[in-house]
């Protein structure tokens, strides 16, 4: 065992400009949010939306002409992992503005909240452009930390404390199996770093049975990160009893974070033996579809019925992988994409209807909601049609976009399930909607919710539509990321 | 040419469509003074085309008046044929149905609906010319199925009253089930020979003679008998024969001068002249024509018998009807085309007439039908009881009348013929001869000799019918007594109908009856003598001895003979298994699908049961999601143990 | 000659206890928080074995970062254990069952 | 020697993990975790990892094991409450745990065999320090996650504080500025009523 | 065409809709005479569809052509032939009298009622114009979710279990279709329609890519026996819906076999057409019974229109069976055409069915057979309108409901004697079922005070229904022109479905 010999080189800091804004302007909000009392805590909400768009700058402004790796090849950045970071600002953004009222209403609007937020944003961030899996370690373990913490956040709610203690000892299994996996996979490999990893599986038997072995235990990982099935458990439990707020940046920005674990791993490190992994993200992408689209059917609650719905959409996503083609990589990447913004939008309308003591989570507080707002009526169906994969909306582009590749693989009776899960699927979306346009509202109170929250969810149901019109530009988006990749 | 057939056709039409939909701004007189325009117009154009065709200044006319539509090469158009066999249609028709139209200005009068009648019985007189003029199937079933909906229309008029909607519900059906066959045999046709033009599929007939057709396999039948069968299948509904007839007795709920026009005198015959029409096809298949013999003289015989314990006055005359319609039948299948024809001209005149003569007694009754409640009429109606008495000598055929000549015809014909069934025919025919006298007479001595059996009101109102009444009843007297005279040399064994009827040459049995003797004179002398006569005179002296000389005897044979009456009195059973056993089977046959297939097996078992079955699943596996950290822990191991046990395997 | 599986099947051993340790364990959650450790541990064994085997230092710096972290995570698995006493008054495993279906 | 050491230890560390899984009390479970703990640094000094082992002792031992010692005791669970003993499923956990270890057991006891390309270095000399290397790893290649495992830290730091430390909902507290703010309507509310009718 | 018509059609009502919508209910009267006015404004520009169309030809006309989606090579592609243009015009056409036939009679929410209307306008235009899979397929599924609306907002009692039902029914069927439409593209490397049509295939992915479209499809029709939402969906929905679903809607799963199964799957099609041909049959026969024993009046039309769309399937798949029988293709055009007309008459008659159960419906809050009983005594103008329309739907001659019928018995006799002998039961069927429900509602003594105190037909009801009548009417004298306008495209389609793809 000997020092390093290669000569150290002062690591080039720009491409993490990001990382750093984020960290820096993270511990600037903690220290001004000691000196801030609670009624300008709007100044820590500011501060935070501020460090997203100035990481937003930095990622933007920083255009290398090609992947440019870092920290001694800890860090990477490549044109794919700019793009989800700018969608994860945007996404947390939306998290911070639509959560913002309905924190103030459970007095639980304190600089916490935000902080950990961004930490989870720094996690998100440190797992895209992660090129080793110690990074990849680290950004999952800060991501999933700062999530512990935040579903916890509401302290006087005992559902709450158990769903985040449920979450945390499943996640804490979840990444012991994790680093199980990677352990075999380095000594398998011998390297932590995904380069070298990507290039040693290459050269090894892709039935190596050390490696298969290590997959496994990091499928482990992977598969509890999104909520597949059976490692799905968490999912309901912790959608539901979260503070919706948090259940929102569970259901969206931190799906990103799960695509990007996949992809860095999976995908880049283990990318040669897709086959294997392939095969058992088949099975978990079947019981998804199916046990997530079947059980949510009997939710009468409706952060859980996503929560079960997050899971279906899982085994979607999961389909575009295992096919393992480009195209597969890339619609699952437009899915993943696609699903965060109709779940932002879905947890947007349960932040907009609740209120101080009453969180509107149960689908009965949707009844009759056309004739309080025939606006944010058509807003949650948008958003339920999107989510059911009706056409004209931006899921049905993403769901044929996974079929596609399904299909053009030679998984065609894999689509067939799949669409058949999701007529399954759709009786749950259709329910809200009935709810929502067919039975007598139980009460006639005006909507709360502040002007920039409507404003922002109709925006961003706007976006549903506008991508379900035009989606041309997100599709080929990820069409030239995925090309673009060596 | 093809402006006057217009004329001929629209005029009614017009008439109908303005007293139809604008009855309220041209009033009662407006329309009824319209309508009988109309169909005067129509009446006289027909003469004249008549007369003309006759008289040879015009050539037979066939040409298409406008180009419905052409699918695949098919030419479907709406256009007239009119040679002689049409025009003489077209003249009967319009003559009974210009009489009818003034009847019923005297025979409505009281009437909410007059307007609507005028405008219904207008589109029929349209209809029915559509149905003749037809040049091709697809107009013989436009007109068909026209007829049929306007005597749908007319028979359920007093929609009001139960019986009547009842009857015009099952007449639409029961011709349904005519047309059905009918349509199947225009498919058939179409397929053999390609068009639907008549001129062109009877040039293609002789072509089809020898094709033949599995319809059970194994079974080859030749061509011409299945287009003939279904076709006469249509026939048989809209003519009422055996065992389709059983409408048109229920059809006397409509108004009596419907009774008269479309009931006996028009639409119904429209079967025969169908037939008729079609004889170069009919003449292909003696196999059909001895279907449609027998079912004729079936009709004939025992439609005849259920005339004799009928005591609404309405529906003696009717089951004459179809008594007559079965003979017209015969003479069809006995290839006796032009004495079917004949005998359908002169029933049209003497049974109008004899309806409206009804109608005229009911008026006077105060729509009393019962004859058991009459007697003695022909002392208040002196018009009605001679223009009754001559239709009815017409009816039985009694010797010089229009009836005789035609039914004797027939008689002859079916002697003379030699195919299967020709035997049973002509025993039916004769007795059927005696039956007609039988019944008919009954009626006529019960209604008008005898005691007045009828209540002291009725009785003080009793009166003569008003001209319009009247006057048509004589009108239709005069045809019914010369007619047969007048035309029945031509007719029958002349060249009347030219080429508009064919008969293969071994089956001419009217040249065979023609053979001794072709002159009214002749047949008349030859009448006195033969066995139709003397039946027709024992049935009228029948009914003398049982009605008005032994009036006790009826009712003490019929107890007698209790079990025959039964069967007559219910019409052989034919409505009671409709009524009681098919309609409540095909409406179990519904319910069953319905409640069964529909609701239990496909709905129920597939559509929601499966639902259910998915609901039941998301039970159970929600149950899986049991809430204890241990089990998700579990889950999260077994999922590995799978994995790793999957990798092994493969590895 | 103690080789390398000789340590690899200690550690999966170990792995292998503490994962029973979870799924078996229906009354207490502080002995879930420790047979976390005790998985981290098992993790680390497996690193620090690759390492010496391997002759690659990396091994020995991931395992330090687990410890890292492994810190990390105790203290806010204790601090939401504390948030659920407080609220329940019990952090008994099988009374965590208010959410389910 | 070496066998005999690690056979020695390595049946302590199965022992006391048996412990901590099955100890009805926590206090106990907790004493046979800090016995793992040690007997693994053993181990690890066995495998030269001589600074991790000892990290292992003192921070592990010295800091962590203690806060859960901390934890169980402030949080006093009631010892007979604890671990009524595995339940009715147990069979079936146990069933699936012997399936996991035989899978973990034939991959890494029956197939590392194979992997004979892992063959253990020459023991380091003694000038060696295992302190140093790593040092220079992290500050070197390693800064970026040596980075991140601060951020990781103070994450834990903010969200221990945020959960645990607070004011206790039932304490009265008088808040002056709300008491300023107070307006009318807060306090009298006016109730509209219909003027009795006397009948 | 310079013009955009195509996507006038599609744009202009969907624009509309929106724009109505925004109007809200607050300013009812803006509302309705805004759509009015936009489905007005539609259907006139869908005027020069047929008065320009050129009837010579098979090609597709008023094509406009852009890239929509170049990842997926999916087209904004629209065009209309001789099948789909009657179609659309009927959309149009039918529009405006749902519009005006829901004037008064919706208080609840009028503006969403027109605008979930007009924008299903431009929906199913875009479905008949489309002739790019895709966009087809958006369009089609995007159908669903106005209708859903409208049955579930404005329908009868069990209307959610009825459009659940309606939605997920026909949902499942057409995701099916999205994967063979998919499996097509990945094949061809296109989703243009004409392309598939000369894309070869195997047998076996022709049978399962046409069990994929039947399923689309049958449901859509529906064949019997995924039907039973039909009835539901019908009965609770409020008249508009009924008549968009009985008029337009199934008529897509018609549109689809001509457009999609036939001349895809040329040969599966051929090897399958006893299936479609058994189940039409069944559709005729067991649906004719059933229609018979209904005591709802809508349930006895849905039924009706059940039996009656089976003869559309009935003529669109016998060319198959005639070309075994006689060895020629003389009769498949006829069949096809005749199952054309019937969906166009179809749509009229069943469309005007419902309206007159619509206007007794506002006023007495009934559908059942047994609540009503000489309807005629009060409202002799709807007897009689009624009369005509079951006259039309029992098929007699002079009225649109004939000729369809009539084609298709005429070449189904062709195929089979026994396939036209079962086609025409419905002679005898639907008149029982038709004429019985007419005598039990129309006819008789006035059954109760409520039947009583019925009033007639308003003015704005009488024009509809007068414009319906005069259209089936006028169809059924003279349907020459429509048969001229599908003459070459379905010679085409036909030469398209009987080329072997193997």
């Amino acid at each position: 065992m000997t020092v390093g010999e290669s000569a150290f080189l002062i690591p080039e800091f720009a491409p993490a400009a990001a990382e750093i804004v984020v960290l820096c302007m993270a511990c600037v909000v903690l220290v001004v949010d000691l000196f801030v009392s609670d009624r300008h805590r709007w100044i820590t909400y500011g501060l935070c939306l501020l460090t997203l768009l100035m990481a937003a700058m930095a990622t933007a402004m920083y255009v290398p002409r090609e992947t440019v790796l870092t920290f001694s090849g800890t860090f990477v950045s490549d044109p794919l992992a700019r793009v989800l970071k700018l969608f994860t600002y945007s996404v947390t953004a939306v998290v911070f503005l639509y959560s913002k009222d309905y924190l103030r209403e459970r007095e639980l609007f304190r600089g916490e909240y935000y902080l950990l937020g961004l930490f989870a944003t720094l996690g998100i961030m440190v797992l895209i452009s992660a090129h080793s899996m110690l990074t990849v370690y680290l950004g999952l373990e800060l991501l999933s930390l700062s999530l512990y913490a935040m579903v916890a956040f509401s302290r006087d709610d005992p559902v709450a404390a158990e769903s985040a203690m449920k979450y945390f000892v499943l996640g804490a299994i979840a990444s012991g199996c994790f680093l199980f996996g990677t352990s075999i996979l380095y000594g398998v490999t011998g390297s932590l770093d995904l380069g070298q990893i990507s290039r040693a599986v290459a050269t090894l038997d892709g039935l190596n049975i050390h490696l298969l072995f290590a997959l496994s235990f990091i499928l482990v990982g992977v598969g509890f990160k999104f909520g597949a099935v059976p490692f799905h458990m968490w999912v309901p439990d912790v959608y539901q009893g979260a503070p919706t707020s948090v259940t929102l940046f569970i259901g969206s920005a931190a799906k990103i974070g799960s695509l990007a674990l996949l992809m860095r791993v999976l995908v880049e490190g283990l990318g040669g033996v897709q086959e294997s992994w392939g095969g058992m993200l088949l099975v978990l992408s079947i019981l998804s579809m199916g046990i997530g689209n079947v059980v949510a059917i009997a939710q009468t609650n409706l952060k859980r019925m996503l929560g079960y719905s997050t899971i279906s959409h899982v085994g979607f996503i999961l389909m575009g992988f295992l096919v393992g083609t480009r195209e597969g990589i890339e619609a699952a990447l437009y899915y993943t994409i696609a699903y965060v913004i109709m779940a932002a939008a879905a947890f947007g309308m349960i932040l907009l209807l609740s209120r101080r003591g009453f969180e509107a989570d149960e689908l009965e507080d949707f009844r009759g909601l056309n004739a309080r707002s025939r606006w944010f009526a058509g807003v949650m169906l948008v958003v339920m049609f999107s989510m059911a994969g009706v056409p004209p909306f931006l899921g049905f582009w993403a769901k044929l976009a996974v079929l596609g590749a399904a299909v053009d693989a030679g998984l065609t009776w894999l689509a067939v399930a799949g669409v058949i899960f999701s007529v399954i699927g759709a009786f749950y979306y259709l329910r809200v909607i009935k709810l929502m346009y067919f039975d007598e509202p139980s009460e006639t109170l005006k909507l709360g919710g502040g002007s920039d929250l409507k404003l922002v969810l109709s925006l961003n149901a706007a976006l549903i539509v506008l991508l379900g019109i035009f989606p041309e530009g997100l599709i080929s988006l990820f069409n030239q990321l995925v090309m673009s990749a060596p | 040419m093809q402006q006057v057939l217009l004329t001929i056709v629209l005029a009614p039409l017009v008439a109908s469509v303005v007293a139809g939909l604008f009855g309220a701004y041209v009033g009662r007189k407006g329309a009824h003074w319209l309508t009988i325009l109309g169909v005067a117009v129509s009446f006289v154009l027909s003469t004249w085309v008549l007369r003309g065709l006759l008289v040879g200044d015009l050539a037979p006319f066939n040409d298409t008046v406008y180009t419905w539509g052409i699918s695949d090469g098919v030419h479907m158009a709406v256009g007239f044929l009119v040679d002689r066999l049409s025009a003489t249609m077209m003249v009967v028709v319009t003559f009974v149905s210009l009489m009818v139209h003034i009847y019923t200005i005297g025979y409505m009068h009281d009437d909410p609906g007059y307007q609507r009648f005028f405008s219904y019985i207008s589109l029929f007189t349209f209809s029915m010319l559509m149905l003749v003029m037809a040049n091709n199937f697809l107009q013989l079933f436009f007109g068909w199925e026209a007829v049929g909906l306007v005597s749908y229309l007319l028979i359920g008029f007093w929609f009001t009253r139960p019986t009547a909607i009842h009857a015009n519900l099952k007449a639409f059906l029961v011709n349904r089930v005519g047309d059905f066959g009918f349509l199947l045999g225009i498919a058939a046709v179409l397929f053999y020979t390609g068009t639907l033009d008549y001129a062109e599929v009877f040039a293609a007939a002789p072509a089809i003679a020898g094709e033949t057709i599995e319809i059970f396999s194994g079974r080859p039948w030749a061509a011409p008998t299945l287009i003939c069968l279904l076709l006469f299948v249509g026939a048989m509904g809209k003519s009422a024969q055996v065992p389709l007839h059983v409408w048109l007795p229920d059809s006397m709920e409509g108004p009596t001068p419907i009774s008269a026009l479309i009931h006996a005198a028009t639409m119904v015959t429209a079967g025969i002249f169908m037939v008729a029409r079609m004889s170069p096809l009919f003449e292909l298949s003696p196999t059909a024509l001895s279907v449609v013999l027998v079912i004729g003289a079936t009709t004939a015989l025992f439609m005849g018998l259920l005339g004799l314990v009928q005591n609404d006055i309405k529906r003696v005359v009717a089951y004459s009807t179809l008594s007559q319609l079965g003979y017209m039948t015969v003479a069809l299948g006995a290839s006796a085309y032009a004495a079917g024809i004949f005998h359908l001209g002169t029933h049209a005149f003497f049974k109008a007439l004899l309806f409206l003569a009804a109608g005229s007694v009911i008026i006077g009754m105060h729509h009393e039908q019962d004859i058991r409640r009459m007697g003695g009429l022909r002392r208040y109606m002196p018009i009605t009881y001679w223009t009754a008495l001559l239709g009815s000598l017409a009816l039985i055929g009694f010797p010089g009348f229009s009836g005789f000549f035609s039914k004797d015809a027939i008689i002859e014909a079916v002697h003379a013929s030699t195919i299967p069934g020709a035997g049973y025919a002509h025993a039916c025919v004769l007795i059927g001869v005696f039956v007609t006298a039988l019944y008919t007479f009954r009626m006529f001595f019960l209604v008008f000799h005898g005691s007045e059996r009828m209540d002291e009101h009725v009785r003080a109102h009793l009166k003569e019918s008003s001209l319009v009444v009247t006057a048509p009843l004589v009108l239709l007297a005069i045809p019914s007594v010369v007619i047969g005279w007048m035309a029945m040399e031509p007719v029958l064994f002349g060249q009347y109908f030219g080429q508009a009827l064919m008969v293969s040459s071994e089956r001419d049995v009217l040249a065979a009856v023609g053979s001794h003797g072709t002159d009214p004179a002749y047949f008349l002398v030859h009448g006195l003598t033969a066995p139709p006569f003397l039946l027709a005179m024992a049935g009228v002296f029948v009914a003398w001895w049982l009605y008005l000389y032994r009036p006790a005897m009826a009712p003490a044979i019929a107890e007698r003979f209790r079990w025959i009456q039964g069967i007559l009195v219910n019409k052989y059973y034919f409505d009671e298994v409709n009524e009681k056993a098919l309609a409540p089977a095909v409406r179990a046959l519904g319910q069953g699908l319905w409640r069964f297939g529909d609701q239990r097996l496909i709905d129920g078992a597939i559509v929601n049961g499966s639902a259910r079955f998915i609901g039941w699943l998301s039970g159970v596996i929600r149950r899986l999601q049991s809430g204890y950290l241990y089990h998700y822990a579990f889950a999260m191991i077994l999922g590995l143990a799978g994995m790793l046990g999957w990798l092994l395997m493969k590895g | 000659m103690i080789g390398v599986a000789h340590y690899l099947t200690l550690a999966g051993l170990l792995f292998a206890l503490s994962v029973a340790g979870i799924f078996l364990n229906r009354k207490n959650v502080i002995i879930l928080l420790m047979c976390i450790e005790l998985m981290l541990l098992a993790v680390n064994f497996n690193f620090i074995t690759l390492s010496r085997f391997l002759g690659d230092a990396a091994g020995q710096v991931f395992v330090f970062f687990i410890l890292t972290v492994a810190a990390a995570e105790s203290a806010i698995g204790l601090a939401i254990l504390v948030v659920l006493f407080r609220s329940r008054r019990s952090i008994n495993v099988e009374e965590l069952d208010s959410m389910k279906g | 020697m070496e066998a005999v050491i690690f056979y020695f230890f390595g049946a302590a560390l199965i022992a006391s993990a048996i412990g901590v899984v099955t100890s009805r009390n926590p206090v106990h479970s907790a004493m046979f975790l800090v016995l793992a703990f040690v007997t693994s640094a053993f181990l690890w000094m066995l495998l030269e990892a001589e600074f991790l082992a000892i990290v292992l002792v003192l921070v592990y031992v010295g800091a962590v094991m203690v806060l859960f010692l901390f934890v169980v005791m402030m949080l006093d669970v009631k010892v007979e409450q604890a671990r009524a003993g595995f339940t009715r499923y147990a069979p079936l956990g146990i069933a699936v745990v012997m399936i996991i270890v035989a899978q973990l057991g034939y991959v890494v006891w029956a197939r590392t065999q194979e992997m004979n390309f892992l063959q253990a270095p020459p023991r380091a000399d003694a000038g060696f320090s295992n302190t140093e290397l790593l040092g220079s790893q992290l500050y070197t290649d390693y800064a970026y996650p040596f980075e991140l495992a601060a951020v990781i830290l103070l994450v834990a730091i903010v969200a221990a504080i945020a959960l645990t430390m607070r004011k206790r909902p039932g304490l009265k507290v008088q808040d002056v500025a709300r008491q300023v703010q107070v307006r009318r309507e807060d306090r009298v509310r006016l109730v509209s009523m219909d003027a009795e009718k006397g009948e | 065409m310079d013009f955009p018509l195509l996507s006038t059609l599609i744009w202009l009502p969907i624009t509309g809709g929106i724009l109505v919508l925004l109007i809200g209910d607050r300013r009812s009267g803006l509302t309705r005479w805004t759509a009015l006015g936009v489905s007005v404004a539609t259907f006139v520009a869908s005027v020069p569809l047929f008065s320009e169309f050129d009837r010579t030809t098979a090609a597709m006309q008023f094509v406009e052509r852009a890239s929509w989606i170049e990842r997926y090579s999916v087209e904004y592609f629209l065009g209309v032939d001789g099948v789909s243009m009657p179609l659309i015009l009927l959309t149009t056409f039918v529009t405006v009298l749902v519009v005006v036939a829901g004037w008064e009679v919706i208080r609840q929410r009028p503006s969403q009622y027109f605008a979930a209307f007009l924008i299903m306008e431009g929906v199913m235009n875009g479905v008949f114009a489309s002739l790019d899979a895709m966009l087809f397929y958006v369009f089609w599924e995007a159908m669903l979710i106005p209708m859903f609306i409208i049955i579930g907002i404005w329908g009868g009692e069990r209307r959610i279990y009825a459009t659940l039902k309606f939605f997920l029914y026909t949902f499942l069927g057409s995701v099916l279709m999205l994967v063979a439409l998919i499996y097509l593209y990945m094949r061809s490397g296109s989703y243009s329609i004409a392309a598939f049509h000369d894309f070869p295939l195997g047998l076996r992915e022709q049978v399962l890519i046409f069990v994929a479209f039947l399923t689309a499809f049958a449901v859509k029709v529906p064949m019997w026996p995924v039907h039973t939402w039909l009835p539901d969906a019908h009965v609770e929905a409020p008249t508009g819906g009924s008549v968009i679903l009985a008029a337009i809607m199934l008529k897509m799963g018609g549109y689809g076999f001509l457009r999609f199964s036939l001349p895809i799957t040329p040969d599966a099609s051929m090897t399958l057409d006893w299936l479609v041909i058994g189940l039409s049959l069944i559709a005729v026969v067991y649906i004719g019974f059933v229609a018979l024993v209904q005591n709802d009046m809508k349930k006895l039309i849905a039924y009706s229109s059940i039996a009656h769309m089976g003869f559309v399937t009935l003529g669109f798949f016998l060319a198959y069976a005639i070309m075994r029988r006689t060895g020629s293709l003389t009769g498949a055009v006829m069949g096809i055409e005749g199952g054309m007309i019937q969906m166009v008459s179809h749509g009229l008659i069943s469309g005007a069915l419902f309206l007159c159960v619509g206007v007794l419906y506002d006023r007495m809050h009934s559908r059942k057979i047994s609540d009503y009983g000489g309807v005629a005594n009060t409202m002799p103008t709807f007897a009689a309108l009624l009369v005509f329309f079951a006259m039309a739907n029992a098929g007699l001659p002079g009225t649109s409901g004939f000729v369809g019928e009539f084609l298709v018995i005429l070449a189904s006799f062709r195929a089979q004697p026994w396939y036209a002998f079962l086609a025409a039961t419905t002679l005898i069927l639907g008149a029982a079922y038709t004429l019985w429900m007419v005598k039990r509602v129309v006819f008789g003594e006035v059954a109760n005070d409520n039947v009583a105190g019925l009033e007639d037909l308003t003015r704005r009801e009488a024009l509809v229904l007068g414009v319906l009548a005069v259209s089936v009417l006028l169809l059924g004298l003279w349907p020459a022109p429509l048969l001229e306008v599908m003459g070459p495209t379905i010679d085409h389609l036909v030469e398209l479905m009987t080329r072997s793809k193997l």
